[in-house]
Order: C-alpha cells, then structure tokens, then sequence
C-alpha cells in the first residue's frame, strides 16, 4: 500500500511513513534496534510497524550498538536489507568499529563481491533540551570515512524520500535525523521524483552570497536569508541533503555567482564539515570569490547543557553577522584584523 | 598477574533463587549465608527508603512544575539504591548511572546538585572527591569500567578503596560490561558490580535481554563469585553488597551482584510504560514493595512504632520541601563557562570563541 | 523472542575436563556423549590435517622469499581447524580469522586466492560467496557479530544455514564476543562458537585474558550450552561440532565451544615467541601433536598402512608444489581497482582521483 | 636515571626513553595494554620497561581496547597517570566511545573537578607495507572531538619531548606514532626545552610556497622541498606536531610571507586534516593567497593493499605537481579548469 499524494506529515511522520512503504514493498527489508519494536522507538519514528508487520522484521534487540551493527552486516552478506537505529547519535559510537572497519570496507575489501545496503538512522544534533550525550552532530566522523554515504533531510519530504532512496541504495548508508526538526510539518508527496540521494538542492535563490546548509541548521539558515534580505542582502540558500559525497557541483555554480559563501552547521566547527566545504570552496571558486568562505558552526566544545545550548548554536544572529562580515565594501581585510 | 586454576564452577553460581532476609509480608526469612543487619542498620535503611522515595516523588513533581527538564525514576528500586549504599565505608567510591539519583543523594551529595544535570545547568552537578561519587553516567554500561581502573589504582597505591558500580539489565547487553567483569577478575579489583534488574530497559523486557535463567549466572565465565539478591529486600542487599564489599577490601577480588527488582514509574516522565507492559505487572509488584515490607517486620519486631514512623516521614517531608524551594529559584548561568573547562587551559581558538561570544552578548544587551 | 525460564546452570555448563575420543598417545578413549566419526571421516579428518600443515609449512617458508608479507601459522591447531570445517554442511558458513587460512582452504577455497591478502595484492582474494566464507577477520571478535546476523537472517528467509565462526582465546575478551554469544542465545540464531584457544594472544597468556577455569564458562551467563573439548583431538572436534551444527539447524540455538589447543609457532613469522615463553612449554604440546595421534589410532585400527600415508604425503606435497609455483609470479596490480570497489558506483571525486592518478602514471611512463 | 645528552637514538627507542624517563621520574605513570610487558610492544615501543619497573606498572591487559581505555579513565580519576597503547590505528576503534564520550568530556561535565592525564599512544598511518586494518591515518576522529589534544612526533627529538610533555600534561592526550618513522635514527637531547606542547615548528626555511604536513608525511614533505629548490622553488616546510589546539600563528605568518600553501598528509583528503588548515588559512590569510591552498593527501578510498599503498601515499612528485599547479605565471586559473 503506498501513501496517497500530498499528505502533510512532520518529519518523524514522514520517516515513519518511509520505512513502512519500504517494509511493504521489499520483503528484504527489516527494521530492528532499541526500542524501536513494541514502543515504536523514543520518537515514534517506528511507531505501529511492529504491529503492522509482525516483530520477525520489526524488532527489539538485545541492548548492545555495536551488535546492532555487527548483526546488521552479518544480515545484509545474507540478502536482506536492514534499516537499524542508533538511539541518539553518541550511542553509535560503541559501534564505530564496525562502521568504520567493516560496513564501511567489506565492498571495498571483497571488491565488490560482498555489498552491504544497510541503513544506520541515528537521531542527531541538538536543539531540544537534551541532556549531555543526546545531543552530538557526530556527521565528520562518519563523512570521513570512506565507503559510507552520510545523508541528512531537513524537511519531511526529503525525509520520505531520502529514507526510501537510502534503502533501495546498495552502499551503507549513515542517515542523520535532526531531531529539532522531527516534529515540524511539511507536505509529503511519496511518488515525487527525487533530484537524487547524492545531490544538493536550493532552496532559496538569490544572488549576492550563498549559505550553505544541512539538517537541524537548515531552518535557521532560511531564516537568516529572510532577515537578511531585510537588511538589503539576497542570500541563496543551498541544502546539502547528501554529506557525503558533497554535490561540488551545485554549491560551486551558486558561489560563482554569488562570490560569497558562509557554510551554517552546529557541529564544531574544528575539522568540522564546514571546512570540507570552505577547503573545496576556495579550491575550486579561488577567482570568484570576494571575501574568505566563512563557517558559522557551534564552538569547539563538549555539546553544552540545556540551558547553555541557545549561545552554542548558530542562531540567525550569527549568521546575518558572518554575512555582514564578508566584505562588503572595502573595509579593511579580515586577516588583517587577526 | 592471576594464573588459571580449574575451580568448580559451583563456586561461583548464585543461588538458584534470589537470596532474601525479609519476605514480601515482611516476615523474617533467615538465611544462614547472610546475616541479618544490626537493629541500627535496619532502621537507617527504612529512613533512607522512606527519604528516598520522598526524594523520587519530589523530582518526579519537579518536572511537571518545567524545573527539570527530565526525571528518570527508581521507585520501587529503594531497597537496591538505599541498601547498597548504606553498605559502603566512607572511603569507598559510588559508579552511579542516571537512574541513580537516589542513591548519589544517599551517599551525601547535595540533591539539588545532583539535579543539577536534569535541570539542565550543567552536565554534573557536583564535585565527586567530596563524597566519592563518579558523575551519574549516561552511557549505558562505560561506567562500569571507571569503576574497575579507579579499583586497581586504589590497590596499585596501597589505599584501601572499594568501588561500587551500578548498572542496570539492559546495560548488561553492552560489551563494555563483559570487558569490566573480566578485566575486573583477571586483576582481583577491589570492585562490586550491583546489576539492577528492574525488568526493563526503557520498553524492553528482561526476556529479549537475555536467555540465561538470571543474569548473575555471567559471573562464572569470568570466575567471579555471583549472586542473586531479592532487590526489593533492603536488608538482604544490605547483607549482600557488604559481604562483597569486605571480600574486595581483603584482596578478595570483585563480585558480581544481581538485584531482582522492578522499575514501578515510566523509564523517565517522558515516557509512557502503558504502552508495553501490563498494568496487572506492575500491580503485582506493589505487593512486593521494598518500604512496606521492611515496615511491618520493624513495627513486628518492636523497633517501629507510629512515633517513629511520624518523625520518619515528617523529615522526609522537611528534606522534599527545602529541595523545592531551592530548585523554585532561576539560576543564572554564566556563558563563558562553556570555554572555561574544555581543557586546563583555554586554547586561543577557545579564547576567541569566548570573546566572540562576549561580543555578541553585549550587542544583544545594546 | 524467547523468555526467560529459570533452567538449572548445570544444562549450560560444560564437563570440567576437555572431551576427547583419542588420546595424545592414539589410544581410544570412548565418551557416551560423543559419537566417534566413522572411519572414512577420519580417513578425511587425517587427510585434511596433513595436507593443512603442509599448506601452512609452505605458507611460512613464502614469507621466508618474500612472497607473502606476512604469515600467521596455525601449525599445532590442525584438529581444531580441520576438525571443525568437515562438520559443516555445503551449505553453511564459515566465518574465519588471519589465523585461519588452513580452514579456509579445507573449505575449498583456491589457496593462491586465499593467500591475496597476506601477499599484499588485495584485503580479501576470494568470492565469499563461492565456497561460503565470510573474508577473513583482522579486526579481532568482529566476525563473531556477523555470523551472528547471517545465521539470523538465514532463519528470517527460511534457509537452513548454521554459521561457524572461528575466534581466538585473547578475542573472547573483547565486547563484541559478548554482544555475539548474547543476541545469538536471544534469537536463538543458528551459530556454532568455536573458540580456539591457543594459550596466547600473541605474547599475553590465557591466565591474563580470563580468571575463569575455562572460556567455555561463559556460555552459563548466555544460556548457552557450552563445550570444552580437547582441540588437539580431530575426532572430538568433529564430533562436538557435528552435534552443534546439528542443534544448531534444528533450532536449538548455539552453542560455544572451547577446543584446547596450543599455537606451535610464533604468532606471525615476525614474531619471536621465544621472548615470551618458554621451550619446555612448547615441547610439552610437541607430545600432544593432533596429526600424530590420529595417525597412531589409524594405523592400530588398521586403517591407514605405509602405502596409503605415502599416498596421502605424496598429495600433500603436490599440493604445496602447485602452490609455491603459482605463488612464484609476480602478479600486477591495475591501481584503477583502488576507486572501483569503494561505492557501487565511483562517485565525482573517485572518478576525478583515479583521472588524476592514470595522469600521473602516464606521466611516469613518459 | 635521566638519559645524557645528545644521543642518537630510533623514534621508536626516543619513545622508550621517554616512557622509561617517566616511569622513573613520576610513581603516578603506569604503562598497558595489549602485549606492552614482557614482549615489549609489537614495534618495542616498551621494550624492557616491564622488567626495569614491574609488573604493576608495566603490564599486559586483557584483550580489549575500550576496556583498556575505559580503566584508564578509572585510574586517572584516582590520580595515576595512564600511558596506554592501542595496538594499531584501526584497533583504537572499539575504544571510540570511551574515548569521546568520556576521555575527551569528563573535565567539562565536572567543571574542572576532574581530570583526565590520560596519554593514548597509537601507532598510525601506512607505509610499512601493513594488511588492511593496520595502516588507518584516524587523526579527524579525535582532532574534531573538543577536549582531546591529538600530537604527532616526526622525529626522534620530538618524539622524546612531545611524549614527556604529553604525560606532563593534564588533558588527555592523542599520541599519535607515525609507523614508517620507528626506526629512522635521529639525535635526541632528553634535556632540550620544546617549543610546547601546542606549537608547531618551522623545519626548513623559504619564500616561495609553505609546505604545512606533520607525522608520517613529514619526511616526504621535506624530500619534496629538497626537489622543489632544485627546481627552483623555495619551500618553508612547517611540522605541525600538534593537531589540536592548531598552531595558526605560526602557519600563519609563514603564508602571510609566501603567498602560497600546501597541506600534505597520509589521511584521505575529504573531510581531513588539510581541509582545516585550508579552510583556516583561506579565512585568515584570504588577501595574501597568490593561489588556493591545495592539499595533497591520501584518496578518498579504504587504505589500499601493501602492493598499491604507493599509489595512494602522497609523493614526492604529487607535493610537487601541487606547488606547480599554483599560479606562478599567469596561468588558467585552477578554478577554470574544472
Ligand atoms: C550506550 C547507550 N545506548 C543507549 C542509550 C539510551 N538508553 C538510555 S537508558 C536505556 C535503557 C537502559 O536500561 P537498563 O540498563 O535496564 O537501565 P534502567 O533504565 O532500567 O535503569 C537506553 C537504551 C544509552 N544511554 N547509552
Ligand atoms: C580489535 C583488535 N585489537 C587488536 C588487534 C591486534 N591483534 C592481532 S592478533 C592479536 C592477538 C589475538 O589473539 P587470539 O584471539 O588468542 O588469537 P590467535 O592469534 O591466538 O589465533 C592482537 C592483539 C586486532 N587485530 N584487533
Ligand atoms: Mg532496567
Ligand atoms: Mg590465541
């Protein structure tokens, strides 16, 4: 049964309605993890598979990630298609060796003969008043490892199609959740055809400077572009969808045009993904750019309490101030200031 | 540093069923392998449930009132929390998780700042060299291994220090766990493993957990004594945990404790338990509660009577309403704390992006 | 999944000493719980050892010229590494360790594929999916968990596979072999543990990896029947593992199994084990040899005579001759394979590193 | 007994004095792990350590990283100063959550109360002809975890002093040992005062191009300067030793002065170290660049078989097609090209 056309679901509802048109449609496909079975998962993004489609391919495991993780692969070389969850994305860490040193590798180890299409969902990022450990934007640890793809939606309807397109995809496939964004609404059109899991989308246009986001940040993102153009500025907002691998393409036409760049996350911004995107930015758009691409990104800190995360995240403020920060006029060079 | 020598494996299996001093209507069951707590004891453990559980009950309001922004319950589990406390000796250490509020609370630390982290101020709250507690610990089961090292480095400088660890079943699944319970046998720490078994982790039950007939029957692959405790009988994991406590002092080596007991609330009060278990269960487990059973054998035994039980409780009372109106106050937060304790010293990029911050507050302010 | 039945320990616990059917000296040694193989098994069992340690003999002698990088012998294990592979079906799986090369190849696989890895051309020369073996395992304990998941899967679909994985003595303690062993007993998965435990990882004794009298103790903590058996003993292995795959298809769940068994040689050829132990040690297993005790049974039971072994040497020899000249070429690598196998399909940035680097070489050429 | 001055010793035998310098000086150090008593490490990194002081502080542990991290963290909370050895890079993997969740936090959720002298030494990188597994450049991992200090000696001096100071220190320290360096010969002064644990130093001197590399890559680095002059560029080559905290005044004011920057390391190039440099140095010496910064590093692939690791390892000739490749003429911009 596949959903009707245009139906308004928040991003966890758009999820949840993915991997039930997956499990329907694919017999291969099985959902399993903490508590995503009989509860439906702590954010109701697997709520009612269990009972819809029986606890053989939607279940609770023993409470061990890197089992998780491990069992999954075992599954996979075996056929079938597992879609796992990380609860919150520090608890993927007991499973980064499994990540890294075989879901990422076992294609590349067997060349090519073993292939292994599973799907880690990990709810990720901050922003709801999570206490320490809930709250990590795990994304450069998983982008730099090669083999992995690393996808994130920012709105439910990427949400429903990202997911879909991850599963049928036959690479692992790391799917960051922002979970500050699981209960904002959007339309959700399952038969819409996507522009593809590895590509990014714009979605503002404008001409004067290029913010380039993802996940949990892309709203605030869009955000600051309205506020900036109030202030005079026309910012094209891009939305990454795929980490890794980064679509060069689409980001480097927009600041070509633009000739300015400011990349928005709330991860730390050391060794940060910000910094893939500014180091490829100013390889590759050197003679077209007007000011150093600048990062806007959370400190370089543990992820602050609840009450402390406001002044960690990038906030509209931040970035309308990276913004005016790109040279505008000819004041005086930011490396000057140093 | 050990070498392997065949034991039976007899030595180091539980019993086969839980060992228990005080049965479910409070009437003695002697035990021959444990030995009943001193009358004193007995009474300190009551009126550490009865504060506990006022304490709970305090936290749980807490949240609905927005002064936390999460409260993780353990009523039910006062007989585990409070029993193994009340066994430790000053200088010993607590490994609590963040079930364990109860416990850190029990141990002498300031409750409101134990709250300080599920209030959202700040990660911990307090200072564990004061009363010897690790921070509550949040990733399920990596607790257990600071537990072991802090042992071993007791022993490694001659100081007498026993290190208590609390881990719930579900964290028992990690393999974090397996890797403290061997690393812990193999150099003889000086460390006490108490396993919670509150039949849930978060929804999942005891039985998609494991297929062993409890979960004290790992201690044996590592040749570690095991053993299984009624978990909502204080003065049994009083008995129990104290023995262990002594083992490990005299150079004994670890234990591995299964407490059999029941998670009476939702996992926190985010969280809705009706949706995957049976009101009939937890129903069941209110005729097994830890506080009532330990009452009637005190009021049996002479050593309560409605005096007592009045101070007892009307101090408990006194304890939640001054951690109200302490917790009924907005703290003021300073920003540049969040640079301050990353490393020893700020790096220059921290110090830039503190006077950012400092920049951007004063703008906010203008 | 399943639930949790309160079942007596003694069902999990395996026999205080190793099961064995044949002495070290070759004598029968009948076990009512052990069917001893027939004789064209142990005809096989025989066979396949003498072949495998001179597959291993080459292999060593490879790194001697240089042809392999790096090799770890198994010479000492054959019992447990033949003995273990011919009690599985054509169908099931193998899920090896780098120790395991000699299993690999019992298993069928093309030696000089086998070898891919170690001589340095690719991670893995074999199709897992031609003889069913997973690629072999570095990453210590990793495998246990995907044997876990192939066999659970198997069931999901409806397919009869048992998975055995194979894993040392120092890989029982990482937390993988526990997360493996418990949501194998869970799901009740159809996986057979076999842990080799050779005395050693690398230079660490089994005395500082466990404090219990035997690695298969653990399986009590699981619910898991567990196995302790002699694995310099072929027969015995093959009977133990026969009788756990069979559990295992017919739906009984796993089974761990400890075969006790000794590492003859260093850990790698670039290893010295004379640092770490000592020679009486070794000499002592010399006297425990698996192939010469079976050979002594065989020949007393009248089946195997001068002509057969020289048969059975002669095609042992045949073999390590094909696979020193095959190994004997230099091979040449196209490091356009290095962006090939990454993802399904390269991606921009692969594509544009493998123009850059066909540039260089073209570059280098002229 | 401190070692006398002056002596010429492996990287490898500098990392032995230094451990057996602090074993002798502090009674807080111990040193374990897998295989580092009686054998003395696979790369006899402690060779004769556990017979000079002892089985109870230099000894073999059980077989399990995150368990020989995780009781680290233990001892350090009760004031004992842990040198502990993961055996190779990808091993450290099992650790990961340890490692970020507690090692690099556990001074930040107590507010300084307490604290972690805890020195992970972790043999890394390839060109030792190692299977797979054995050769991983990990340093992203811990340089973008906040909390972490992630150093890396390439040579004997620094490898004696970076060790001592990195057990010196009261943050948790990443030690990172490049593999391929063990056994080059150097000349070691015990007694030599460092430039600090956070500094970089300028290894060779020029005015044309910065070549910025650390560890491994250090020595190739330096090979590629030595070309380069012959063709006529002269190359400053700066070794960053430490990765976190990132010495941008030094690297800084060496490309204010060139104009021009390489940054070359083993590690795969997306989301690596070199993207942090090239974004900081994009940002900070933006209207100095003459060129883009490029980075020279390792493909985005799995590490290759010992037979193709030449291939991926940056070369002497690939350091200097990157220097070529930066706009001395007036050229087609790299921009343009693409
Ligand atoms: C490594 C890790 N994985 C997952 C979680 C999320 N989580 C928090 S509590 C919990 C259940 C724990 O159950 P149990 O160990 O039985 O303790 P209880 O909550 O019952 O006291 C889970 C899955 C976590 N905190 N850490
Ligand atoms: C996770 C991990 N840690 C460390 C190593 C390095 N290492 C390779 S073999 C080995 C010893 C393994 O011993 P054991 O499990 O007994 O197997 P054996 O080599 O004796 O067959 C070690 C420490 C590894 N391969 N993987
Ligand atoms: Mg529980
Ligand atoms: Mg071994």
């Amino acid at each position: 049964m596949t959903a009707t056309l245009d139906t308004t679901l928040s991003l966890a509802g758009a999820l949840n309605r993915a991997l039930a048109d997956a499990l329907a449609e694919d017999e291969r496909v099985l959902v399993f993890g903490e508590d995503v079975g009989t509860l439906g998962g702590v954010f109701r993004v697997t709520d009612g598979l269990a009972a819809r489609f029986g606890d053989a391919r939607v279940f609770d495991s023993p409470l061990a990630e890197s089992g998780i993780v491990g069992t999954a692969i075992g599954m996979a070389m075996n056929g079938l298609r597992p879609v796992i969850e990380m609860q919150f994305d520090a608890f993927a860490y007991p499973a980064f060796e499994q990540i890294t040193s075989h879901l990422a590798k076992l294609r590349n180890r067997t060349k090519g003969q073993v292939e292994l299409p599973v799907v880690i969902r990990v709810p990720y990022g901050g922003g709801i008043g999570g206490v320490e450990h809930h709250c990590d934007s795990s994304e450069v640890y998983y982008t730099h490892t090669a083999g992995l793809r690393v996808v994130t939606p920012a709105t439910p309807d990427d949400a429903y199609t990202l997911l879909r397109e991850a599963i049928d995809s036959p690479d692992p496939v790391i799917f960051l959740e922002p979970k500050r964004r699981y209960w904002e609404k959007g339309t959700v059109d399952p038969q819409r055809r996507s522009p593809g899991l590895d590509k990014a989308v714009v979605r503002r246009e404008g001409s004067d400077v290029t913010l380039i986001s993802y996940g949990g940040a892309l709203g605030t993102t869009l955000e600051a572009a309205e506020a900036a153009a109030e202030e005079g500025y026309r910012a094209e907002v891009i939305d990454l969808r795929s980490l890794a691998p980064f679509d060069l393409e689409t980001v480097a036409a927009s600041v070509r045009r633009t000739g300015r760049a400011v990349v928005v996350h709330e991860a730390s911004r050391f060794c940060g993904y910000g910094a893939e995107v500014a180091a490829q930015l100013s390889e590759h758009c050197f003679h077209y750019l007007e000011a150093p691409v600048l990062r806007v990104a959370g400190f370089d800190i543990p992820y602050p309490a609840p009450n402390l995360e406001q002044h960690h995240l990038p906030g509209v403020d931040r970035i309308l101030d990276a913004i005016e920060r790109l040279q505008w006029d000819d004041a005086a060079p930011l490396d000057g200031e140093k | 540093m050990t070498t392997t020598e065949r034991t039976a494996a007899s030595c180091f299996l539980p019993s086969d069923e839980p060992l228990g001093l005080v049965t479910a209507d409070g009437t003695p069951a002697p035990d021959p392998a444990l030995a009943m707590p001193a009358d004193d004891v007995l009474l300190r453990l009551y009126r550490g449930m009865v504060s506990g559980r006022r304490f709970d009950t305090q936290a749980t309001a807490l949240t609905k009132q927005g002064r936390l922004a999460v409260y993780p319950s353990a009523r039910g589990q006062e007989a585990a929390e409070i029993g193994s406390i009340l066994a430790l000796r000053p200088q010993d250490w607590l490994f609590p998780t963040y079930r364990d509020s109860m416990a850190v609370v029990a141990r002498g630390v300031d409750p409101v700042e134990v709250l300080t982290l599920l209030r959202g101020d700040w990660h911990c709250g307090y200072d564990p060299y004061r009363a010897n507690v690790a921070p509550q610990c949040t990733p399920l089961a990596t607790n257990t291994l600071h537990a072991v090292g802090f042992a071993h480095a007791a022993r490694v400088k001659g100081e007498d220090t026993v290190s208590l660890v609390l881990v719930g079943d579900g964290a028992t699944s990690e393999g974090d766990t397996h890797e403290a319970l061997n690393f812990a046998a193999v150099w003889k720490a000086p460390v006490v493993f108490l396993v919670q078994n509150n039949g849930y982790a978060i929804s999942v039950p005891l039985a998609k957990q494991t297929a062993a007939p409890s979960l004290a029957y790992k201690g044996v692959g590592y040749g570690m004594p095991s053993v299984l405790v009624d978990g909502n009988d204080a003065a049994a994991v009083h008995a129990v945990v104290e023995q262990a406590v002594a083992r490990a002092a005299a150079g004994e080596g670890p234990t591995l404790i299964e407490a059999v007991t029941y998670r009476m609330e939702s996992h926190t009060n985010a969280d809705d338990a009706t949706r995957y278990r049976e009101k009939a269960e937890v129903e069941q487990w209110r005729t097994r509660d830890p506080i009532s059973r330990l009452k009637q054998y005190l009021t049996d035994r002479g050593l309560l009577d409605d005096k007592a039980q009045q101070e007892i409780d009307a101090r408990a009372e006194e304890e939640a309403a001054a951690l109200r109106e302490r917790m009924n106050v907005d703290t003021k937060l300073d920003p540049a704390d969040l640079f301050r304790h990353v490393y020893a010293e700020p790096t220059a990029a921290l110090r830039q992006q503190a006077a950012e911050l400092a920049h951007e507050s004063t703008e906010d302010q203008a």
